[in-house]
């Protein structure tokens, strides 16, 4: 986006029919907002619920048991984020060698072992307090980002398989065992009382994964370039 | 071995949603997510599930034309194989939403059906397409965050999310705030006039294939939330006035879409006008309906379904002329009847839907339409409706008088071998769409079907 | 109710079938495809004829579909019906023959064959109709056919022509659809019945049902090129000789009429059309399009133009009939002419063709002498134009004498005084041409002549104008024996005034 | 519960401004934004429906729309990026206003 800096917000006739607008529809869903009256909330509920679920945060509990279906989703969206952007273009990645100094690479070092720890100590915890997959995830997001940024010719070498299946650990163990919870309990995504915690866990430490690589992956911008060469084999054999 | 393991995952997903749709358990809760099938959406699950399959058989033909004679080494593989799961997660999200009970899983969906959407948008990789998908991806991100606004609206006045819940409670004070956001929201996804902006290029400029899907399906799945919030869960909230503004903005499709269509120069943005135009359709359905009587889905349904196979067999036809012809150029489309008489005969019968004409789907939903506005004492939205079909005909026969003549000077392009898979699933919808009106007692029969519920992630 | 009502269904797909077989066809399997089309004709042929012995037997023929409670397609035969499939039928059967000769070597014969066969389908679908709805499917179907056919040459004139027919036609179906809706929320479903819907309606819905007929006949008007709708038919004259037969004597023009008889004998009823005081108003159209229609003839020098105005006029002569349906007489002759009007004017548009076919003449004023060259031809012409002049023993003359007995028992003076002026105007066209033909000499060169060996043009384009002008001649000579149109039509009248 | 207003008010406020600058705006990087900003906005009314004066009662059902909002948001922000990235690519501008040439349909694509 080299343009940004130099590129001038123009004047606009629309701007100020625009912002009457906006400001109209400020003031009536503010207005809207007072005049409710609060409904209690599902806090008992889940509250009564709780024990049940496996999940000693009662969040942790909406997100993975009660609105599981949910997350799933958006565990999905996040995939399908990826796989956008890897249809859309290569990662922009410089082709050369990035120059970086010892201390980088020496900082990195010692940051990424302790940022995995940190990442599935937030996850282990996800069931208590608040945490969980996705700030694992990010936290395992970060430490790619530090790897892609200073220990790039590395990571190039990074098979484009192992990617893809890491992308798809997170949803595809979520699935698996919410089919398994059909065989068990008849019903889909619901578990078995008895190790419900140990399958939340699973699901939250394949999600953490998942999220991480994706997220850095994201960072990346693009399919890996050996991916073209992959394409054009399999075009061969079609 | 790479590039066949994400679809799969997509496959899955799309594969639960088909399983759980016929699984039934009774269970619902109140935190938990419950799905349900009643008539109407067991009809949208069946119109997505037909031409699903139709797409997917066309797009096999239609990637390996392209791989066969490329027009840039490497690029038709490329699409291929991102198309194989974008579409696949697309179509498992959309049988996701037909069958969601939930307010916010419908979000969540949502998002998954806009993601997917646009991604498949951007896969012809020319500049065109990429900005139209910009802006599409632009678009359905507004609509989301407006219907995620009235979420929040709605669950602070009900602490609801349930459907069926929220089909019982009183209106209150924030209720109509919460539903106009929602139904905004929605109306920007289904491109309803003066909203359509983002739809022709994002449609026209896809993959044929991709076209179709965002066409027949993508739009409808929007327009079956709002309906079903309009007239099955919020109907308290619903006002004539409102009723007649949006009747009025479908009118203001009719027209706008059909004489833009006849304004362009190229098949593809013609019949993604005509997509703008048909929709408007769906809308002046609004003030007609009557909820008293039992099978007021009928009429929005056989449109929406006769439309669906209509575009899927007109996008697929354009896509096949394309490929043959190397343009879409309206005016010199004169003897591709002599290479593609299948094609042709597919555009024809898909348009006679478009126009209406018994025995379509189209001609069913228009007659009951204008049965209801004469009913209803509302006869001016016969007019409307009849006008409309009048500008489908001329449209559609913009393109169609030229595919069928044969000047005398034509200059035949060499017979090309071409793939059976591009030529018969337009057919085969085509045809579909035509009889569809034969088929109206089997539609009246699902539609009474009475509920089933599923609930997921079962707290006891 | 159901009895034999399969065979309605057969007669349908006797030529669809066919239809959508040649459509697949290469294009130079043309030994296969004539014989399909041919023996798909001759099936169509025979069985209708079964069917018309059925009727006259008393026997039932129905077969319902019902989509919604209110949406029912009904195929039901009644002598009306069979009156008009039959005349179809055995009509396309000698236009098939026809176009056959007539596009021998030219491209594209599969694509025009396969709307041929449907268009006809279609027009047999019309005739049994049993409701208005099914009438609409068929009607606006007859336009989907009819269109490929038309723009055939795919020449800019033909793309003009071809959508100003479909201007016409389409915003001519959709007043009716709109007015098909309209009534079916007044009455509910529509069954074509004789004596039409009960009276009471009426009385309820005066005003509604003036205007709903006026709807409705617009919309059947625009086919039947009634005035101001007939901007259609003169343009479509574009199309291959084979067409305007079909046009003109077999599909569109007759569904027109044909249509016009169904909503005033089967929709509305004589008595309720009687009570609401709309038969005039018919007659004024009727009468109008004839005397336009004639004058227009008149300033064409353009064969097939001065026969296409002399349809719009010739046409209205059965709504005419139709406008005095009180009495029988005029509605014999109305209901007979759809039938003559159909068999001469195909004769004519047959000679027509063979003339631009062999001597590359296309102009009146090119005709002199040509009786010399094509005896024949101008034979069967005459026998035509003699017969639309309605000159005895004629079939034209048939018609026009029960329109004239009519007229007189009806005392409508005006209606007998547009008979005569017409029948005059006819003449006045006609006699020119046959005139010049048979005994002014030649004093120009063929434009464009063709050698055949053995007759004066190919076999298959002169049998069927030779055949069609005996039919002229012998319906008109034993117009009182049992089998002669005539005496159907009687039939089909004894059996409306019943009511 | 004057606090929760303040904040449901700045969210319908945040939710307004980002309208307003992603019609007004023409640089697809600040219609991101301005994407963002609505989402956060509307994440922000939507947290404020979980307050409860009694701290057992907080309500975890808006909390986890939100998380889930979040990685949505997270997701589509990239997708949006990446997009964005690819029509400078291959545009050399990232403009709406001066996109205009390159919206023109030729009757030919690829």
């Amino acid at each position: 986006m080299s343009s940004h800096n130099t590129y001038p917000e123009r004047k606009n006739s629309l701007a100020l029919p625009v912002i009457l607008l906006t400001s109209g529809l400020f003031l009536l869903l503010s207005y809207t907002l007072l005049s409710i009256e609060q409904a209690g909330g599902l806090a008992a509920q889940v509250q009564s619920a709780l024990p049940k679920s496996g999940a000693e945060s009662p969040v942790t509990a909406v997100l993975l048991n009660f609105r599981g279906y949910d997350t799933l989703l958006e565990v999905m969206v996040l995939f399908l984020s990826i796989l956008g952007a890897w249809s859309i273009g290569r990662a922009s990645l410089p082709q050369a060698l990035i120059k970086t100094s010892t201390i980088q690479i020496s900082c990195v070092r010692l940051l990424i072992p302790l940022m995995i720890l940190i990442a599935f100590y937030l996850v282990w915890q996800g069931t208590r307090f608040a945490g969980g997959a996705f700030q694992g995830g990010s936290i395992l997001a970060a430490a790619g980002v530090l790897l892609l940024v200073s220990d790039f010719p590395k990571l190039i070498q990074i098979h484009s398989i192992h990617l893809r299946l890491g992308f798809i650990l997170g949803p595809v163990t979520f699935i698996l065992i919410a089919f398994y919870c059909i065989f068990t309990n008849k019903t889909f995504m619901a578990y078995p009382a008895a190790i419900v915690s140990q399958l939340l866990l699973f699901i939250e430490i394949a999600c953490a994964i998942s999220i991480g690589l994706t997220l850095a992956a994201l960072f990346a911008g693009g399919r890996p370039a050996q991916e073209s060469s992959i394409a054009q084999r399999k075009g061969s054999t079609l | 071995m790479a590039p066949i393991l994400i679809p799969l995952g997509g496959g899955l997903l799309s594969f639960i949603f088909y399983r759980k749709g016929f699984s039934i358990s009774l269970l619902a809760s109140i935190v938990g997510i419950s799905l349900r099938t009643d008539g109407p959406s067991l009809l949208m699950l069946l119109m997505t599930g037909v031409t699903s399959i139709t797409i997917t058989l066309y797009a096999a033909g239609y990637f390996s034309f392209r791989i066969a004679s490329p027009s840039k080494p490497g690029r038709h593989e490329r699409q291929l194989q991102f198309f194989w799961p974008l579409w696949m997660i697309l179509l498992g999200s959309l049988n996701g939403l037909f069958l969601a009970g939930d307010i916010f899983n419908i979000y969540v969906t949502l998002e998954l059906i806009g993601l997917s959407a646009v991604a498949l948008s951007a896969l012809s990789a020319k500049p065109s397409s990429q900005i139209a998908a910009f802006r599409y991806l632009l678009v359905s991100l507004l609509g989301s965050l407006s219907y995620l606004l009235g979420i929040a609206f709605l669950y602070k006045t009900y602490a609801l999310l349930d459907l069926d819940m929220l089909r019982l409670v009183p209106p209150m004070k924030g209720a109509h705030t919460a539903f106009a956001l929602m139904s905004v929201g929605l109306m920007l996804k289904t491109a309803l006039f003066p909203m359509h902006f983002w739809l022709p290029p994002a449609h026209a400029n896809a993959l044929a294939p991709v076209s179709a899907i965002l066409s027949a399906l993508v739009v409808k799945a929007s327009f079956y939330l709002l309906f079903r919030f309009w007239f099955d869960i919020f109907n308290d909230l619903v006002t004539p006035g409102a009723l007649f503004v949006i009747g009025l903005l479908g009118t203001g499709a009719v027209f706008w879409g059909s004489i833009q269509a006849l304004r362009q120069h190229r098949m593809k943005l013609l019949i993604a006008y005509s997509t703008v135009a048909q929709l408007g359709y769906l809308f002046i359905a609004f003030p007609l309906t009557q909820i008293q009587e039992k099978l007021y889905w009928l009429p929005v349904i056989c449109m929406a379904m006769g439309h669906g196979f209509a575009k899927t067999a007109m996008f697929m036809a354009s896509g096949a002329i394309f490929l043959h012809v190397k343009h879409d150029r309206i005016n010199e489309l004169t003897g591709v009847r002599a290479y593609l008489p299948v094609t042709v005969f597919a555009y024809t019968i898909a348009g006679v839907n478009l126009m209406g004409l018994p025995p379509s789907g189209g001609f069913i939903a228009k007659w009951m339409l204008i049965y209801a506005a004469f009913e209803m004492h509302k006869w001016w939205w016969g007019i409307v409706i009849m006008l409309g079909s009048l500008l489908a005909a001329a449209y559609v026969y913009r393109v169609v008088s030229k595919l069928y003549v044969m000047p005398p000077d034509t200059i035949i392009i060499e017979k090309k071998a071409h793939s059976m898979l591009l030529e018969w699933p337009p057919l085969f919808l085509a045809i579909l769409s035509l009889i569809l009106g034969i088929l109206a007692p089997y539609m009246v029969s699902i539609l009474l079907l009475s509920k089933k519920l599923v609930s997921i992630g079962g707290i006891m | 109710m159901f009895a034999g009502g399969w065979l309605l269904v057969i007669i349908l797909l006797s030529s669809l079938i066919p239809g959508l077989i040649i459509f697949s066809l290469e294009e130079d399997r043309h030994v296969f495809r004539s014989v399909l089309n041919m023996s798909g004709a001759l099936l169509k042929i025979i069985l209708v004829l079964i069917m018309d012995v059925g009727i006259l037997f008393g026997q039932s023929y129905e077969v319902r579909l019902r989509l919604l409670v209110d949406i029912e397609l009904v195929l039901h035969a009644d002598p009306l019906s069979a009156l008009f499939c039959t005349l179809s039928s055995v009509l396309w059967l000698l236009t098939t023959l026809y176009a056959i000769g007539y596009l021998e070597n030219s491209p594209n014969r599969s694509h025009f064959f396969g709307f041929f066969s449907l268009c006809v389908s279609v027009t047999t679908g019309i005739a049994l109709a049993g409701n208005l709805i099914t009438f609409l499917l068929f009607y606006e179907m007859l336009t989907l056919t009819t269109y490929p056919l038309i723009i055939h040459r795919g020449t800019e004139q033909a793309l003009k022509a071809g959508s100003h027919y479909l201007i016409y036609t389409f915003s001519g179906g959709s007043i009716f659809l709109f007015s098909v809706i309209w009534l079916q929320t007044l009455t509910g479903p529509i069954d074509f019945m004789a004596g039409g819907f009960s009276p009471a309606l009426i009385q309820a819905y005066p005003t509604q049902m003036t205007i709903l007929f006026l709807f409705l006949f617009i919309g059947v008007g625009v086919k039947a090129a009634l005035i101001p709708l007939h901007g259609w038919l003169p343009a479509a004259m574009i199309a291959p000789a084979p067409v305007s037969a079909l046009l003109h004597a077999v599909a569109v023009v007759k569904a027109g009429a044909f249509g016009i008889i169904r909503i005033v004998l089967d929709v509305y009823g004589i008595k309720n059309m009687q009570s609401l005081n709309l038969l005039p108003i018919l007659g004024f159209a009727a009468a109008a399009t004839i005397l336009y229609g004639s004058v227009k003839a008149l300033q064409q020098d353009d064969l097939k133009r001065r026969l296409a105005y002399s349809t719009v006029s010739q046409v209205s002569y059965i709504a005419l009939g139709v406008s005095m349906a009180d009495q029988s007489a005029a509605l014999i002759g109305g209901l007979v002419h759809l039938v003559h009007q159909g068999i001469m004017k195909i004769t004519l548009f047959f000679c027509a063709g063979n003339l631009a076919e062999t001597l590359g003449i296309h102009k009146v004023s090119q005709m002199k002498g040509v009786a010399k060259r094509m005896p024949l031809t101008m034979l069967a012409f005459s026998v035509g134009a003699f017969g639309m002049i309605g000159v005895p023993p004629t079939a034209g003359f048939i018609s026009k004498w029960y329109l004239g007995i009519g007229s007189l028992e009806s005392q409508a003076w005006w209606v007998l005084a547009v008979l005569v002026i017409s029948s005059f105007l006819n003449a006045l066209y006609f006699l020119p041409i046959i005139i010049k033909s048979w005994f002014q000499e030649r004093d120009q060169p063929y434009p464009d002549e063709k050698q055949f060996d053995t007759f004066e043009t190919h076999w298959m384009l002169l049998i069927p104008p030779l055949v069609t002008a005996c039919i002229i001649l012998i319906i008109g000579l034993v117009a009182n024996s049992e089998f002669s149109p005539l005496s159907w039509v009687r039939f089909i009248v004894e059996d409306y005034l019943l009511q | 519960m004057i606090t929760t207003l303040i904040y449901s008010v700045t969210g319908i406020a945040l939710f307004c401004m980002g309208f307003t600058a992603l019609i007004l705006c023409s640089h697809l990087l600040r219609k991101i934004l301005a994407i963002n900003f609505m989402a956060s906005g509307v994440f922000l009314l939507l947290i404020t429906t979980a307050y409860s004066p009694d701290p057992a009662l907080l309500d975890p059902v808006p909390q986890a729309m939100v998380l889930t909002g979040i990685v949505v948001s997270v997701s589509t922000t990239a997708l949006a990026l990446v997009l964005a990235c690819r029509v400078q690519e291959t545009t050399g501008s990232a403009v709406f206003k001066r996109l205009l040439p390159f919206r023109k349909n030729k009757g030919q694509k690829d």
